[in-house]
């Protein structure tokens, strides 16, 4: 009794320590473990490798630098599948600090591998304020929205916008997300216009966007860092995300421990038996 | 690596680990790192809306002769009232504006956008059945779909029928906590790898060119 | 004289559940006639009921066209109608039959008609917990959430402030409200400035009450966390539109010691408000919250309706279950489609 | 007049759009709704910035009252004005102004900003792990319901535990694919965006109508 007491009366600090151990060994010694791929994570796939060759897709950055982690690794993959099939790559953004400069050093450093040029097989517009107004106002015209690129050049002198247009011009839109501009990205471009779209999201918003692959409003889903070591795996270019894998586990298996080891204490102390509303 | 790169690497890794330092307590290196947090995002905001707004959407547009465009330029000044208790209640105008169009773009985007085609999804799943485990799968779907909206339903005490409902939409709804909690340890965690990959390979790594 | 009223109002309320249903039943009756149109059976039925379908167009396109009548009206009808989107019907309807019914109720409520709404468990412990603060002396802290105001969990999260504030302002307890954007800002102070004169205790309002932090989100949270930690609130409420500083904020708050009420519409941080806070309001109970405790008549009234349409979706997912399992359902599903 | 006109003017453009989403492209009314949301972008900008403001004086004033702590205050003051003033001065001056790459704005916003952003995120793992064990407890049906599932996805979503939940007779991870993520937790995901959809709309439609005034401060 005393002991679980005692276990239960820890000082959240140990925990704190106990968890950056756990993140940190897998590094050193790292344990490899095979990836098997998710249904939504091949239907994405598939359905981008599908499209016919070198037609104008959008791939767009709405995260934030902060889960980077999570998504850079999604952006990269599908830059290396759309590239494959030479189609010509719209980027933009609906995060204001960071997106487009995220997007701008993406593209930039995996071009020259697919000897890729700016302006005439890809093109970053940057970043406008009000996505509900830059969602839709595109589907009218994407220069009244954008009249530059995100380095200020006028979308006029872009070889590659010359048939581009609106959202009839682009074949499938790729959404790489860590917050809710997704559903926006669903509830007026793709019932709007009906754009076929595919998501790659932070595991944290991953379960509310079945609904949406259930409905059919998006092609594929890439939930968390799982969702990007798969499609890392899927593109054939292994990364961080792939990398990360093993610290992954270790730090479940601790939760999983916790929550366990809390349980049984509240059990033994009898806890359970008063009621807390 | 050069020495600029180093500070750079140094940088950061003084940050981290100072906002890292307020999970063993509250103390100056913190709190150094949250003011020019606050800071640093304010000013990013000056600059961003600066370019990307007031140039680019405002002014080269009105140069090149979209003169009306002087009207949005004017209510968003307006906006500034805010500060001047006199006539602070000019600000209402545009925010008005900002929430009128909006609010129809929303009206629109939800209904037509958000429930016709999750509405027809539900039945949808009705549709391709094809065996006992689809015939199962619609079963869940459907069956979640209306005991999660009857949960939300407010006008009537949950007894009966409607408290049999409610209390298996609350179910359901725990099972889709739980899978959103184990998701987001999954992605709490993998941010958490990204600076640890950091700190270990770039901060520690640097200590071999300064030691 | 009531009762005749009431019998209009449930005769308008029947008007909209029915309007659809025999919409349904034209659209599925004809498409067991001729099954060739089962495709365009949306189309189809815009035919089949053209007369009210033609005067709805009309009427709408003359809401905006109001300067056309001084020419050459035929003309004008011609062109409005072949620029009407005859394929967002089913939007148009529903846009429609949903005004009505939170019109409708709203009315009601303002006329002074008694609306039920349920009791919502947890609600009265934001009273409860005030009170603690009171009696230890240590300050409230509300963070009415991190999003815009033009986000309808924030302005909910504000209408509750308000709330707060009377009870505040009534005890005298200090009151810490952290906002993230300069417009919430503003409304926030308007509330609170609204709530202590009404309680006659202008005195003890101070403007920094409610004050801007921080403009990114975990700046913001950085600052809040902070605050707690300096000041430990006894009662912490948060209610609005929570991202990921949600479990930041709720475990900082619980590591000191204070009591936590929650409430947020976005299922993916309510789990841990539920781990972390004494009392979570889930999803929609958060915009009941603010309607039940304010009474006001414009919020019961929303809700109501709200709920009516609800009901309405319902019952229209168990029919179209009921007809897609019969095999009869195409065209039923045909009338969601969004174009 | 101070509250009647704002009112007005949220009921005319919020109809606007509304009407003109039934309409087609090229029409009068259609193209209305163009021109307001490249409007709505413009007003909006300036919002972002009042912010900015409000911030500034609110540290300046204690930064002039010396109140405690007032060093902090000035430290947020001075990292405003490093971050704005170069960002807003033309590019062609000197390769540190602007937003471009090597630009004093692009560097404390890769260097500072990004990484502190990504901190905060990452401290949250920790707090996580306190908040399994101390918070979730198996207090009730619904709560063990909660903790039986999250356990069983983190399990899932990890290589290490999708092996050890193949030990088992049939094809969990398979189940928990299609019954958990696209079965129950769809469903309820459907019932919340039909829910606070229907909200969502309620509030815009009282915003039109100038019913809902809270955002003026008619709380």
């Amino acid at each position: 009794m005393e002991f679980w007491k005692r276990i239960e009366g820890i000082d959240r600090r140990w925990i704190y320590l106990i968890v950056g151990i756990a993140v940190i060994v897998p590094f050193l010694l790292p344990i490899p473990f095979p990836i098997s791929i998710t249904p939504e994570a091949q239907m994405l796939y598939d359905h981008i490798e599908s499209l016919p060759d070198s037609v104008t897709v959008m791939l767009v950055f709405d995260y934030y630098p902060s889960t980077i982690a999570e998504c850079e690794p999604m952006a990269r993959s599908a830059l290396h599948q759309f590239w494959r099939k030479d189609c010509k790559i719209i980027t933009l953004s609906n995060i204001p600090l960071g997106g487009p400069s995220m997007a701008e050093t993406v593209t930039r450093e995996i071009a020259p591998e697919y000897n890729k040029v700016y302006g005439e097989d890809y093109v970053n517009l940057g970043y406008k304020a009000n996505y509900v107004a830059v969602l839709s106002g595109m589907g009218t015209s994407i220069r009244s929205i954008f009249p530059t690129d995100n380095s200020g050049t006028n979308l006029d002198d872009i070889p590659m916008m010359d048939s581009v247009f609106n959202y009839e011009q682009v074949s499938f839109i790729f959404e790489v997300a860590d917050n809710a501009t997704a559903d926006y990205w669903v509830s007026i471009v793709n019932a709007q216009y009906g754009v076929p779209m595919g998501c790659g999201t932070t595991a944290v918003s991953a379960p509310k966007y079945y609904a949406f692959v259930g409905s059919g409003q998006f092609v594929g889903l890439l939930g968390g860092m799982k969702g990007a070591a798969e499609y890392e795996l899927l593109v054939e270019k292994p990364g961080n995300a792939v990398i990360g894998m093993g610290a992954q586990s270790m730090v479940h298996l601790l939760i999983i421990a916790l929550v366990i080891l809390g349980n049984i204490g509240f059990f033994m102390l009898g806890k359970h038996r008063r009621r807390v509303s | 690596m050069s020495g600029w790169e180093i500070f750079e690497v140094w940088v950061i890794a003084f940050f981290t680990l100072s906002l890292f330092s307020f999970m063993y307590k509250d103390n100056p290196f913190y709190k150094v790192a949250e003011h020019i947090f606050a800071g640093l995002s304010a000013g990013y905001y000056v600059g961003l809306i600066w370019e990307s707004v007031i140039v680019q959407q405002l002014w080269d547009p009105m140069m090149g002769g979209d003169w009306w465009l002087v009207f949005p330029g004017i209510l968003g000044f307006l906006m500034f009232a805010r500060f001047f208790p006199k006539v602070s209640w000019v600000s209402r105008t545009p925010l008005a504006f900002v929430m009128g169009v909006t609010a129809g773009i929303f009206i629109i985007s939800q209904l037509h956008g958000l429930v016709l085609p999750q509405m027809q999804a539900t039945m949808g799943v009705v549709d391709d059945v094809n065996g006992f485990w689809d015939f199962l799968l619609a079963t869940v779907v459907v069956v979640g779909v209306i005991s999660t909206l009857i949960y939300f339903y407010f006008s009537k005490e949950h007894t009966g029928a409607l408290g049999v409902t409610a209390k298996v939409g609350i179910w359901f709804i725990m099972i889709s906590f739980g899978a959103h909690f184990g998701y987001t340890v999954m992605g709490r965690v993998s941010l958490l790898i990204g600076r640890v990959q950091f700190l270990v390979e770039d901060w520690v790594g640097s200590f071999s060119y300064i030691f | 004289m009531i009762k005749s009223s009431d019998m209009a109002r449930k005769a308008l309320l029947w008007a909209i559940v029915v309007g659809p249903l025999f919409l349904v039943t034209i659209v599925t009756a004809q498409d067991s006639i001729d099954t060739s149109i089962a495709g365009d059976s949306l189309a189809s039925a815009a035919a089949t009921v053209v007369d009210s379908l033609d005067s709805l167009a009309a009427e709408m396109a003359n809401v905006e066209d109001t300067a056309p009548p001084a020419e050459d009206t035929t003309e004008a009808a011609v062109v409005a109608e072949s620029s009407f989107r005859y394929d967002r019907i089913n939007a148009a309807i529903l846009v429609l039959v949903f005004s009505a019914a939170i019109l409708i109720f709203t009315r009601w409520a303002r006329q002074g008609k008694e609306l039920f709404l349920r009791k919502i468990p947890g609600l009265e412990a934001v009273e409860e917990a005030v009170g603690r603060a009171t009696e230890m002396g240590r300050p409230v802290l509300y963070v009415p959430g991190i999003a815009e105001l033009d986000e309808i969990e924030t302005i909910a999260g504000i209408s509750i402030l308000g709330r707060v504030a009377k009870i505040t302002a009534q005890y005298e307890t200090p009151l810490m409200v952290p906002v993230r954007y300069p417009l919430v800002l503003a409304a926030g102070q308007e509330v609170v400035e609204q709530a202590y004169i009404e309680m006659g205790k202008k005195d003890a309002y101070d403007k920094d009450m409610v004050r801007y932090v921080a403009g990114e989100q975990f700046a913001f949270t950085a600052n809040v966390n902070g605050y707690m930690m300096r000041e430990r609130p006894a009662t912490n409420i948060y209610m609005g539109a929570f991202f990921a500083e949600s479990l930041l904020l709720a475990e900082t708050g619980n590591a000191a010691g204070s009591i936590q009420i929650a409430g947020t519409a976005r299922p993916e941080q309510l789990p841990f408000f539920i781990a972390a806070c004494d009392y979570t309001l889930m999803g929609e109970e958060l915009y009941a919250a603010s309607a039940y405790l304010s009474k006001e008549p414009i919020m019961l009234g929303g809700l109501k309706g709200q709920d009516f349409v609800k009901m309405l979706i319902v019952i229209g997912i168990v029919i179209g279950v009921i007809l897609v399992a019969l095999g009869y359902g195409d065209s039923y599903m045909q009338l969601f489609q969004s174009v | 007049m101070k509250t009647s006109f704002p009112v007005a003017v949220a009921f005319l453009t919020g109809m606007a759009l509304v009407v003109s989403f039934f309409f087609r492209e090229g029409t009068l009314v259609g193209d209305l709704s163009k021109n307001l949301k490249i409007w709505l972008t413009i007003v909006g900008g300036f919002t972002l910035l009042l912010g900015v403001v409000s911030i500034t004086r609110v540290n300046w004033a204690g930064v002039k009252r010396q109140k405690s702590g007032w060093g902090y205050k000035l430290l947020t003051l001075v990292s405003i004005f490093v971050m704005a003033i170069p960002s807003i001065l033309p590019a062609s001056w000197s390769p540190l102004f602007g937003r471009a790459e090597g630009s004093i704005y692009d560097w404390l916003f890769t260097y500072l900003d990004s990484p502190m952003m990504a901190t905060m995120f990452a401290t949250l793992a920790f707090y996580i792990a306190s908040a399994a064990y101390r918070a979730f407890r198996a207090r009730t049906v619904e709560s063990t319901i909660l903790l039986l599932v999250a356990t069983i996805v983190m399990l899932w979503r990890v290589p290490m535990g999708e092996a050890f939940l193949n030990l088992f007779p049939g094809d969990l991870p398979g189940f928990l694919n299609a019954f958990v993520m696209n079965g129950a937790n769809l469903a309820v995901q459907r019932g919340i965006i039909i829910g606070a959809a229907l909200g969502a709309a309620s509030m815009s439609l009282r915003i039109i109508l100038g019913i809902e005034r809270t955002y003026m401060g008619k709380g």
